[in-house]
């Protein structure tokens, strides 16, 4: 895939639902009008919009625990997202599922997963089944760096190369787990060292530069589409708020420091720099594209507000399909 | 010999899961079969034996030893409208992937507010008798009765084997069909063409009037050794074999306590907290004016499984025991 | 104010396991934690707060997100004589871990012919109510009751948090041990210094003598609530603290449904299948002709925790719900 | 450690008590005079005696399902052994554990392992006991090349990694997992690859050369030792019988071909061959050491017979540690 100027303007646009989406979760879950817990994706936009830009409706994604920015990149509605945080019926998941089951399986989002390394072996099923029909539709799954240290995340990245499945496994590098730095857990300097152990090709890259990224899972996916097995790419990444909500309360884990050096790269910025430089853009258009997303995101806060909760006699629904003998 | 004996057809336990599964292959290209050692080696108990030269490696696909990406990969291949049966090779290793089976595969339906199904059946062997020891001889069904969105089968024949799996590959929901190790070799009518028994139905296996005997699996051959011996001593035996056990029968068993008034359940499984207390829980409540006993339980007493034939004969139920139990229900002093 | 009052000390059931985690560590340089956070961050409850400071990184491990070898690592020094105390975060994280609990640790000494201790504490947090959805909300403590070789503890109130996470870590097998999140903030009464609550001794907390109703964790205080509305409807309710789930204490409960000829079971985890299950079968084996009516049962229904608030309420048992089953037990028609 | 004399004597002798053994349990088992599964070590007896002829009594090791070869190498008694096998009271687990769980905690050898890979994490365990205690013992556990797929593998690497404890990682690379070949389950043409992944040395040793594995052990063990972290070694090696018993019935999964060329590498007989070139043994000492090895097994088989099963008040016993409040 080229970058045109189109596919840059389509960057940012993903980018900016991303981030406006999670700015006013976010806000809300801190005013205690959000239930449960959520795990923002501000900071590492650049990560999802990189990759689902690559992607055909068809083509599966997995998801974390941090998944709304995965479902926004893919063309997740705002309003049903916004409504499943809330609890609300007319949310994705009828409010089941919440922040960490959110998924969209008319856009082939497997659902954000609250067991780290859980998604995994899903999406590896679902890479299983192309390969079955002989479709060349693609399975890309998203995982933490942390995620990288559990079993699950071993067997089926490893299940994918033996049956060479079309595969793409994505790390969002942040350098934490939840509030323990990454070098305390593994000991290699890059996760994509990791690659090498099952036979498959890996990448580092920029995971603030969407064009990176973009260019990268452009070519795992191609990579995957045309039956030349699974690739792994890894995204070096950092999120702005913290691990579960916004605000660090207890102890601080990550320097003020560190923090702002990665803000300074904020991948939003970053690109936005470029449109402007290759006149792709105006900061006009730019403006125009915040202010067109912002709507959109408040209409989205205003119909979960206004939604109903699910009535009582949902709870014993769709415990099983029921009536499933074809 | 008479007609009816004449057309009876028989095949081994292990021999109607093997033909059902070529059966419904065949009928259906969107079942396949994925597991360690099922493709060429045909399985460690022989359950899988040929399919892969009939249906290619695409089909029956000899997976790494890697049990949580197995139920992974059933999972992510059921969501996407496919039919997997993926197999664990002994129950114990369902506790290896029980992260995949109960927090992703079970849930995911409900979590996902409905908008998916799951229809995967995970099969594996249960069961004592071979001194496998601790690792390789579990009943674990309990553990898996007791999360919602699972559906649980032990089938204790050949012509249950059949119907039941047929019914697990053809349900939309997470079956996990339990084989037990010991009743593979075991011999008994079964048809020819795919049928269903339908998931959630017991089967009165031995009619009897006055004490109900609810049981399962390898426990039914011995629970109805035991019903013969008590019927030379007068007492009159009622076997249910359950078939599946969730959803269970409730139905069926509180219909015959009501007219046995005596019940006793027999499982391999650990007693303490095995399924035959919820059962017996279940009966209490829905029979309470009809029991003139307490409802019993026999079942492996709490210990891990010993390897040495010394006690693991002493460990599994019999029928001797099975007896006793329905004795002491039966001939219980008011 | 009374002297009483005046001298008792009050903690929150979250500080009252740290606290007794440092005075055990400062006593028994054997034992060390080990989990994901638990280190520099104090644990994502705060339960280990201040203990790496006080410790060291030696004695305060923060792991990788890695459960199965978190539970091996306290398997494999619990055999080299030292006294590990792993933490899993959420209760839902056992079934990660599941095979390295159930086939290794609960199992090692027995299949050793008895020629190890495994003196390892898990601790862990469970239950509903924070709008956790399914994968964080579970209490599965009957699939570990089920499993010979492991010992469970669920606490209700500071003093028992101490008193029993005392006893566990003193205990010479694996011992799992179950906060429940919603109990964490909740203060009340608990010594200072430390002390042993016996594992395998429920507590009365409320003498009554009409009915008996069985609880633990978070639903003691639903109980006790249930209890205070029944008194004033003139039933008089005895409700009793398991506090260990296995190894069960079935003296206190069978001696006191055989005072009150009525019982109710209360928990939180999902009913089918659940520990009340197996405490109602034990009642009408061992107290059935003390027995007015069936043992109730009151638990979570057969579905997974839903996310929303508006269905999750539905879901939890309470106070109203254990009062109406106390209720139909009590005044049942004979 | 230097390769003395000495040194290759105790290789031998230990690895003539693993075939030893190995031959006559099959030999029992074929003939069902012995309960339940076994998996014998022959073929692989370089792989056990190498490195176990490098460590203390007090260091760990770690092992199998695949374990008599582990125990008689680190000094197991082989009647305790064989009446273990044979179920009886005399066992080592006093008949309640079997092929699948003997172990000599005097030996610190910390038990076979019925589950793939479940026995890694808890040798790590151990591995962190010494670090603990600040003594300079290591911990050393054996895995199949199949079981380098399992989940509980990477955990427990990763964590010895992560942790710089001090264990030695000896993958016994046979090329197959029960009946299947090792290249259709992993995506690297050595197992080693894997090391890499977790920050750790790794080497591929012949493991039908007992002397080039002691020599990487005798590295590895001493890397441990002096606190330099864990290690990984691949020792290349066969099986010359089934995954199970000794006759593979049913399907052949492996040429006859393939069978005679390594058996053709029988470690024993090349060490032998090593002896006599280098006059450290002659014909008459190797088989003055064949002849007491086999008279100490035909011992221990007498033993096992002529032992008593235990009695059933024994099944209760052990289930858990009674009194253990100190
Ligand atoms: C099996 C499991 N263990 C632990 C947790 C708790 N937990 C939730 S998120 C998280 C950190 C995940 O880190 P990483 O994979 O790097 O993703 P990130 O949060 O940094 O995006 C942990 C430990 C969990 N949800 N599941
Ligand atoms: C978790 C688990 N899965 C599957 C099995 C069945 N099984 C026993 S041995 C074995 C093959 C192991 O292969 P490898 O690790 O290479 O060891 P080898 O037998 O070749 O020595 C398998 C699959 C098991 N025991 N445990
Ligand atoms: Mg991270
Ligand atoms: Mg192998």
């Amino acid at each position: 895939m080229e970058i045109t100027a189109e596919v840059l303007v389509d960057l940012h646009h993903r980018m900016v639902r991303i981030r406006r989406f999670e700015e006013a979760a976010g806000a809300l879950f801190e005013n205690s009008e959000m239930p449960g817990f959520i795990h923002l994706y501000v900071g590492e936009e650049a990560v999802a919009a990189g990759v689902c830009a690559t992607l055909r409706n068809d083509d599966q994604v997995g998801s974390t625990h941090r998944g709304h920015g995965h479902l926004v990149a893919k063309g997740g509605d705002l309003s049903r997202m916004m409504a499943e945080l809330m609890g609300k019926a007319t949310g994705y998941n009828h409010g089941k599922g919440g922040s960490m089951h959110i998924c969209d399986l008319d856009l082939n989002m497997l659902g954000a997963n609250g067991i780290v390394g859980g998604g995994i072996p899903i999406a590896v099923g679902a890479a299983f089944a192309n390969k079955y029909r002989k479709s060349d539709t693609v399975a890309v799954v998203f995982f933490g760096d942390g995620a990288t240290n559990i079993g699950a995340f071993h067997e089926a990245i490893n299940m994918a190369s033996a049956l060479q499945l079309p595969a793409v496994f994505v790390c969002e590098n942040n350098e934490y787990g939840e509030f323990t730095p990454r070098r305390d857990t593994m000991g290699v300097d890059d996760v994509v060292d990791r690659a090498a152990g099952y036979g498959i090709p890996g990448v580092v890259v920029d995971g603030m530069d969407v064009v990176a990224v973009f260019e990268a899972a452009a070519q795992a996916v191609a990579r995957a589409r045309g039956g030349q097995g699974p690739s792994f790419i890894e995204a070096k990444t950092y999120r702005f708020y913290n691990h579960h909500g916004v605000q660090t309360l207890g102890v601080k884990y990550r320097s003020d420091e560190e923090v702002a050096r990665w803000r300074e790269r904020d991948p939003i910025v970053l690109l936005e720099e470029r449109l402007l430089a290759l006149d792709v853009m105006t900061a006009e258009d730019i403006e125009a594209v915040h202010r067109q997303v912002q709507a959109d995101v408040d209409a989205a806060v205003a119909f979960g507000k206004e939604s109903p909760y699910p009535e009582p006699s949902a709870l014993l629904e769709d415990v099983y399909t029921v009536g499933g003998v074809r | 010999m008479t007609a009816t004996e004449a057309s009876v057809r028989e095949l081994t336990y292990g021999a109607a899961f093997t033909e059902t599964l070529r059966q419904i292959m065949a009928e259906d290209h969107d079942v396949f079969v994925a597991g360690e050692d099922v493709g060429a080696a045909g399985g460690v108990f022989g359950s899988f034996t040929g399919l892969q030269r009939e249906f290619g490696e695409m089909r029956v696909v000899d997976t790494p030893i890697s049990e949580q990406a197995i139920v992974g990969l059933g999972t992510g291949a059921a969501v996407s409208g496919l039919r997997p049966v993926v197999d664990l090779m002994f129950m114990d290793f369902v506790l290896v992937a029980m992260d995949q089976i109960v927090n992703q595969a079970a849930k995911l339906k409900y979590m996902f507010g409905g908008n998916t199904s799951l229809p995967m059946t995970i099969t594996t062997n249960a069961g004592a008798g071979l001194s496998a020891a601790a690792q390789h001889s579990q009943s674990l069904e309990a553990l898996l009765c007791h999360i919602p969105g699972l559906k649980v089968v032990m089938p204790s024949n050949a012509h249950d084997v059949k119907g039941l799996l047929t019914a697990s590959i053809r349900d939309d929901n997470p079956v996990v069909f339990v084989k037990h190790k010991r009743l593979l070799g075991q011999k008994s009518y079964c048809p020819e063409d795919l049928f269903e028994v339908p998931l959630g139905s017991a089967s009165i296996t031995r009619p009897g009037n006055d004490v109900t005997l609810v049981t399962y699996g390898r426990m039914v051959s011995e629970s109805l050794k035991a019903a013969s011996v008590l019927a030379s001593e007068g007492i009159d035996v009622e076997v249910i074999d359950l078939r599946t056990l969730q959803p269970l029968d409730t139905e069926t068993i509180v219909a015959s306590v009501q007219r046995t008034n005596h019940c006793v359940v027999a499982h391999e499984a650990v007693r303490f907290g095995g399924l035959g207390a919820e059962i017996a829980a279940h009966i209490q409540e829905q029979a309470f004016d009809y029991l003139d006993a307490p409802v019993g339980r026999v079942g492996a007493p709490f210990s891990p499984v010993p390897f040495t034939p010394a006690l693991e004969s002493e460990y599994v139920p019999d029928a001797a025991g099975i007896a006793d139990d329905v004795r002491a229900a039966v001939l219980r002093l008011g």
